[in-house]
């Protein structure tokens, strides 16, 4: 008990080193208040801890410490082969985890140098685009339910559980799948597989409308919305942020369409862009990708090729000596995967360019000066998984 | 005018305020949209897709015989060591002793249902389970020995 | 016809004949006391459900179905288990304010039953200034939300308190004048009074489109006084966990729990009372037959329908509304309700000096 | 002694020990609380003197009001669970003289004072009533001092606009720094 006993002092110690009382960091005013948002709090939908400056209700400065759920999925990637890494990325950004394991088979392929076969790459679209309406649906209800309307998570929630049951009969799982693999995917499609989407589209379809009703159209919500967290196109570039954020700035960023991979640039589909940079022009590129997804689906679901789903590849993979690169267009931005390669089985080096992180940093920017209430709309609109910002 | 704009702000407002008390109001009205599902009680009907993972086990025929040859490819291909082969040597009809599998340890609390082992089985001795009610309140329970006692391997699998 | 205050008589005097005046009146305030309390747990009981029903059934959920019938018991389970809860008090709280201010809550949520009439003739204590009366000791109930997140010694705590003091404070205003258009028109305070008037309509129907302002922007102002969704800044949980009550638990969060669910009985009851006629039937006419049949229909039970339709209102709000932004929310109240709110209180009153309603 | 009687000096040791205690105390935001059920007692007072709209009058104004604003300043210029100093004696006897001085100036001008029994009907403290008196011009009315009230009241407010305003430019040049430096670094 004599180690509680001293734990005990150090931890009074650092009491009343944290107390007001301490001289106060610099730019802090008399008036002013810091409150810990977070590591435990309902809008960081995670562990993220905000340190926030706060002067009565406005955001002096927004300081986010990270760290919480780091488990250095880099590190521990360089331990395993190229088969098994894939499975530990649909840890990161759980919510796309399908287009995460798409960038790692991507850069292994690339390695390679295999072929994927047409049916396989149809098949990787059609889970990508059913994977990113899945998460932004996630992300309408996570956000709507951070403004305080709680009735629009469960319907958005509805159409993401008929996704989840498309993905839980073709990949065996409804979050983490598992499903891509260097060559190609995992299994074949399940016969009702194409019925199923059919369903689904029509469901949406014919629900789509009560997100307008609920949320875009009310006009408690655009007041909450418009003209908060204002990101200009100049600050999204040199923050480097992708993804939704970024269009909604303007800036386009569209990895599909600028450097398409798979069949991208065969389908017809437009990149959605938003010119208002706030909060509510993020709701809409989100709103509207949806509809774009919608579309690729529809465009290839009555047409997918037949033919292997998986090129045979060695039992045991060994990428040649150098770097790889790839690219792919997550539902929260762009998700790079580097690996460097010294000829063995498993990889030297593996980095993930992960988009959260940098969406994350423009959030000090936009929030200042705003309220309170507006920062959980920020960062309801940010998009923010907090494993995919630790990794 | 400013009163004329300032009243049609107000009904702008009110009406789409209206519109979503509607749709709120539609599915107070309406139950047969409910979704809920009642878990426990629905255990009879609920119907997991065959493909689901919910944990590896190893089919045995009627016979106590099983696939497994011991060639430990499952356990080279998992990413956590869920899988650990553990060998004894068996006298076969010949009278030769014969290596074969003791027993195949697996870690239920370490798998990650990646299906890795099951694509790498050459064969097909193991497959997934559609269980997944898999909470236990002691840990060691977790830790499963696939094959059953006594079991053998099956005549011609090699 | 059968009626409450035969039955309030009957006991008065048999209390006169066998005790002297003092005990009358002690005992007589002891059995409305235990009337209160009683109607106070049934109160929180039946609404806690309701909500927690309604929320489910818009929500394409099913909501409570375990305890009892269609999970009608679950508050009961839910009461037990806050009953047996530990309350605690957090370390650097100020002890004394921090347990005393759920009692606060509680008394100012009793206080406000005495002016309401629940039936024909049953009614506590019908003073003549009964609506004056509520909306004085209603502003009560801010300083216990103060003293709540003053003394936890929390910040979201503190800044819940501020928020809730600002936004009661600002949206008494409007409530007040929405309630003196229907003072305008009867031309008293006085709850029976006012009750009476309105036995040949409602206020809502006999007021023409400046009582229906008048009943909206009530309505409006109440949501915010009770501090319910789209106005919950003061426990917002998305920005400041649980605001006010963060560090509140067991009984003690049970009290603010309930008195908020009392809040919102009792400002609907006076919704009810002023603008929908309190237990008066509904009347159309010169329909002899349709009236009649109305007159059947006990006065306990149109006070409690129209009671139960305005909570059913605050709880539809609730459960499609986003949650506004401080800002946004005094912006609401100075710049259109109470300027709307004064302006129709004028024409109220040209309109009761003109004569020109039924 | 009647019912009564006991309810009357119940309200007026509830009064009494929470003013005591309102002064007494060193947490300023208790004192605030204890000031709280002194005006609370009063206004009971009001009640049990069956002068409604007065007692209601009274929580509208005093606790809704008055006790709303001191707890709203306490709250921003005070922190939690911090004390007062505690007063030196001779201030503290300093004060209780004034306020016994007080108490034995106002105590003899009552019992000096010859209370003139009329014959007059008493008004009833109906809401209409009050409201006629409140508006009369001629004698007895009280349409002027409900004037010079208001008058003082808009004082206030203005007086209190001014010094919103005032603090508000000193914060704003502050956040404009800020977004001008981001630029720079883009």
């Amino acid at each position: 008990m004599e180690g509680f006993g001293e734990v005990l002092k150090m931890y009074r110690k650092t009491e009343i080193i944290n107390d007001s009382k301490a001289p106060p960091a610099e730019g802090f005013g008399e008036a002013d208040m810091i409150i810990n948002v977070g590591p435990q709090h309902p809008a960081t939908h995670g562990v993220l801890h905000l340190v926030i400056t706060l002067n009565g209700e406005t955001i002096k400065n927004v300081e986010p410490h990270l760290g919480y759920i780091h488990r250095s999925i880099e590190k521990m990637c360089e331990s395993l082969s190229y088969r098994q890494f894939i499975y530990v990325t649909s840890r990161m950004d759980y919510l796309s985890a399908h287009i995460n394991n798409h960038a790692c088979a991507l850069c292994v392929e690339q390695g390679l140098q295999v072929e994927i076969p047409p049916r396989a790459q149809v098949i990787r679209v059609l889970m990508d685009e059913l994977t990113r309406i899945a998460s932004h649906e996630l992300w309408l209800g996570a956000m709507a339910m951070d403004l305080g309307a709680f009735t629009p998570f469960f319907h958005a929630f509805r159409e993401r559980e008929s996704i989840n049951d498309i993905m839980e009969e073709t990949c065996g799982a409804r979050l983490t799948m598992n499903y891509m693999v260097p060559g190609g995917v995992m299994h074949d499609l399940h016969p009702s597989f194409q019925q199923r989407v059919k369903d689904f589209m029509q469901l949406y379809k014919s629900k789509v409308h009560e997100y307008d009703e609920m949320l875009t159209g009310n006009i408690i919500f655009q007041n909450r919305m418009k003209n908060v967290g204002v990101l200009s196109a100049e600050d999204a570039i040199s923050y480097g942020c992708t993804g939704p954020t970024a269009r909604g700035s303007g800036v386009s960023c569209d990895v599909r369409k600028l450097y398409p991979y798979e069949i991208y640039n065969t389908l017809e589909f437009d990149e959605v862009l938003e010119t208002g940079g706030d909060s509510f022009s993020r709701y809409m590129v989100r709103v509207r990708e949806m509809q774009q997804s919608i579309r690729i689906i529809e465009q290839l679901i009555d047409n997918i090729p037949e033919g292997d789903f998986q090129t045979k590849t060695k039992a045991v993979l060994k990428l040649p000596k150098g770097e790889f690169y790839s690219r792919v267009e997550t539902a929260r931005g762009e998700l790079g995967v580097y690996i460097v390669s010294e000829g063995a089985t498993t990889p030297y080096r593996i980095k993930f360019r992960s988009p959260g992180f940098s969406n994350l940093s423009v959030l000090n920017h936009i929030a200042k000066g705003s309220k309170l209430g507006d920062l959980v709309a920020m960062m309801g609109t940010l998009d923010l998984v907090i494993p995919d910002i630790d990794r | 005018m400013f009163i004329k704009k300032y009243i049609q702000e107000i009904w702008g407002a009110v009406k789409s305020l209206l519109k979503g008390m509607r749709r709120t109001g539609y599915y107070f009205t309406h139950h047969k949209e409910i979704i809920t599902q009642q878990y426990p009680d629905n255990r009879e009907t609920l119907n997991l897709p065959e493909r689901f993972k919910g944990e590896v086990v190893m089919p045995h025929d009627e016979n106590n015989e099983h696939r497994c040859t011991g060639c430990q490819a499952c356990e080279l291909a998992c990413p956590n060591g869920t899988i650990k082969v553990i060998f004894k040597n068996e006298l076969n009809a010949e009278g030769k002793k014969k290596k074969a599998i003791d027993k195949l340890v697996y870690h239920l609390e370490l798998c990650t249902m990646c299906n890795l082992c099951i694509e790498a089985c050459p064969s097909d001795a193991i497959k997934m389970a559609q269980t997944f009610e898999h909470s236990v309140f002691d840990r060691n329970e977790l830790t499963k020995i696939l094959n059953n006692p006594g079991s053998k391997i099956m005549d011609g699998v090699e | 016809m059968w009626s409450f205050s035969n039955i309030a008589n009957s006991i008065h005097e048999w209390l006169s004949n066998n005790f002297n005046p003092t005990w009358t009146i002690i005992i007589e305030m002891v059995i409305a006391g235990v009337a209160v309390i009683s109607l106070f747990a049934l109160l929180g009981l039946v609404l806690v459900i309701m909500e927690r029903k309604v929320s489910a059934w818009m929500q394409i959920r099913l909501g409570p179905n375990r305890v009892g019938p269609k999970g009608m018991f679950q508050s009961l389970a839910d009461t037990l288990k806050l009953l047996v809860k530990e309350g605690l008090t957090p370390g650097g709280a100020d002890k004394f304010l921090f347990n005393l201010a759920p009692f606060i809550a509680m008394i100012v949520a009793m206080l406000l039953m005495a002016p309401i009439a629940f039936a024909k003739d049953f009614q506590l204590w019908d003073l003549n200034i009964g609506v004056l009366f509520v909306s004085a000791v209603s502003s009560i109930m801010v300083i216990s939300i103060l003293m709540a997140g003053w003394a936890s010694n929390n910040k979201y705590s503190l800044m819940g308190a501020m928020r809730s003091g600002a936004q009661i404070v600002s949206y008494e205003l409007s409530a007040g004048l929405s309630i003196l258009a229907v003072v305008v028109m009867t031309g008293s305070l006085q709850v029976s009074e006012i009750i009476e008037s309105q036995r040949n309509g409602w206020w809502i129907f006999k007021g023409h489109l400046p009582m229906l302002i008048a009943f909206v922007t009530f309505i409006i102002a109440v949501t915010a006084e009770t501090n319910r969704a789209p106005f919950d800044l003061a426990e917002a949980e998305s920005e400041l966990t649980a605001g006010f009550h963060t560090e509140y638990s067991g009984m003690k969060f049970a009290l603010f729990f309930l008195a908020e669910y009392v809040n919102v009985f009792i400002v609907c009851a006076i919704g009810a009372t002023l603008f929908l006629g309190g237990w008066m039937p509904f009347h159309i006419g010169k329909w002899e037959g349709f009236n009649h049949v109305m007159d059947y229909i006990p006065s306990s039970i149109w006070f409690f329908g129209k009671t139960f339709f305005l909570i059913f209102l605050i709880m539809w709000f609730r459960w499609t509304f986003p949650r506004l932004r401080i800002d946004q929310l005094l912006n609401l109240e100075w710049k259109y309700l109470l300027p709307i709110s004064m302006i129709n209180l004028l024409i109220v009153t040209a309109m009761a000096i003109l004569g020109w309603h039924f | 002694m009647t019912g009564s009687d006991i309810i009357f000096y119940l309200l007026a040791t509830l009064c009494v020990v929470f003013a005591l205690l309102s002064v007494t105390t060193r947490h300023i935001f208790r004192a605030a609380i204890y000031l709280l059920f002194t005006l609370i007692g009063i206004a009971g007072i009001y009640f049990w003197l069956q002068y409604e709209f007065i007692a209601a009058v009274q929580i509208v104004v005093y606790v809704g009001g008055i006790v709303v604003l001191i707890i709203f300043s306490i709250f921003l210029t005070q922190q939690t669970g911090e004390q007062l100093p505690k007063q030196k004696l001779d201030r503290k006897i300093f004060a209780a003289l004034v306020v016994f001085a007080g108490f034995a100036l106002t105590m003899v001008q009552i019992y000096q004072h010859t209370f003139i029994e009329t014959d007059e009907i008493a008004i009833t403290p109906t809401v209409e009533n009050i409201g006629k008196k409140m508006l009369a011009v001629d004698s007895g009315g009280y349409a002027l001092p409900f004037e010079v009230i208001s008058i003082l009241l808009l004082a206030a407010l203005i007086g209190c606009i001014v010094i919103a305003l005032r603090e508000k430019k000193n914060i704003e040049p502050q956040i404009q720094d800020d977004t001008e430096e981001h630029k720079g670094i883009v």
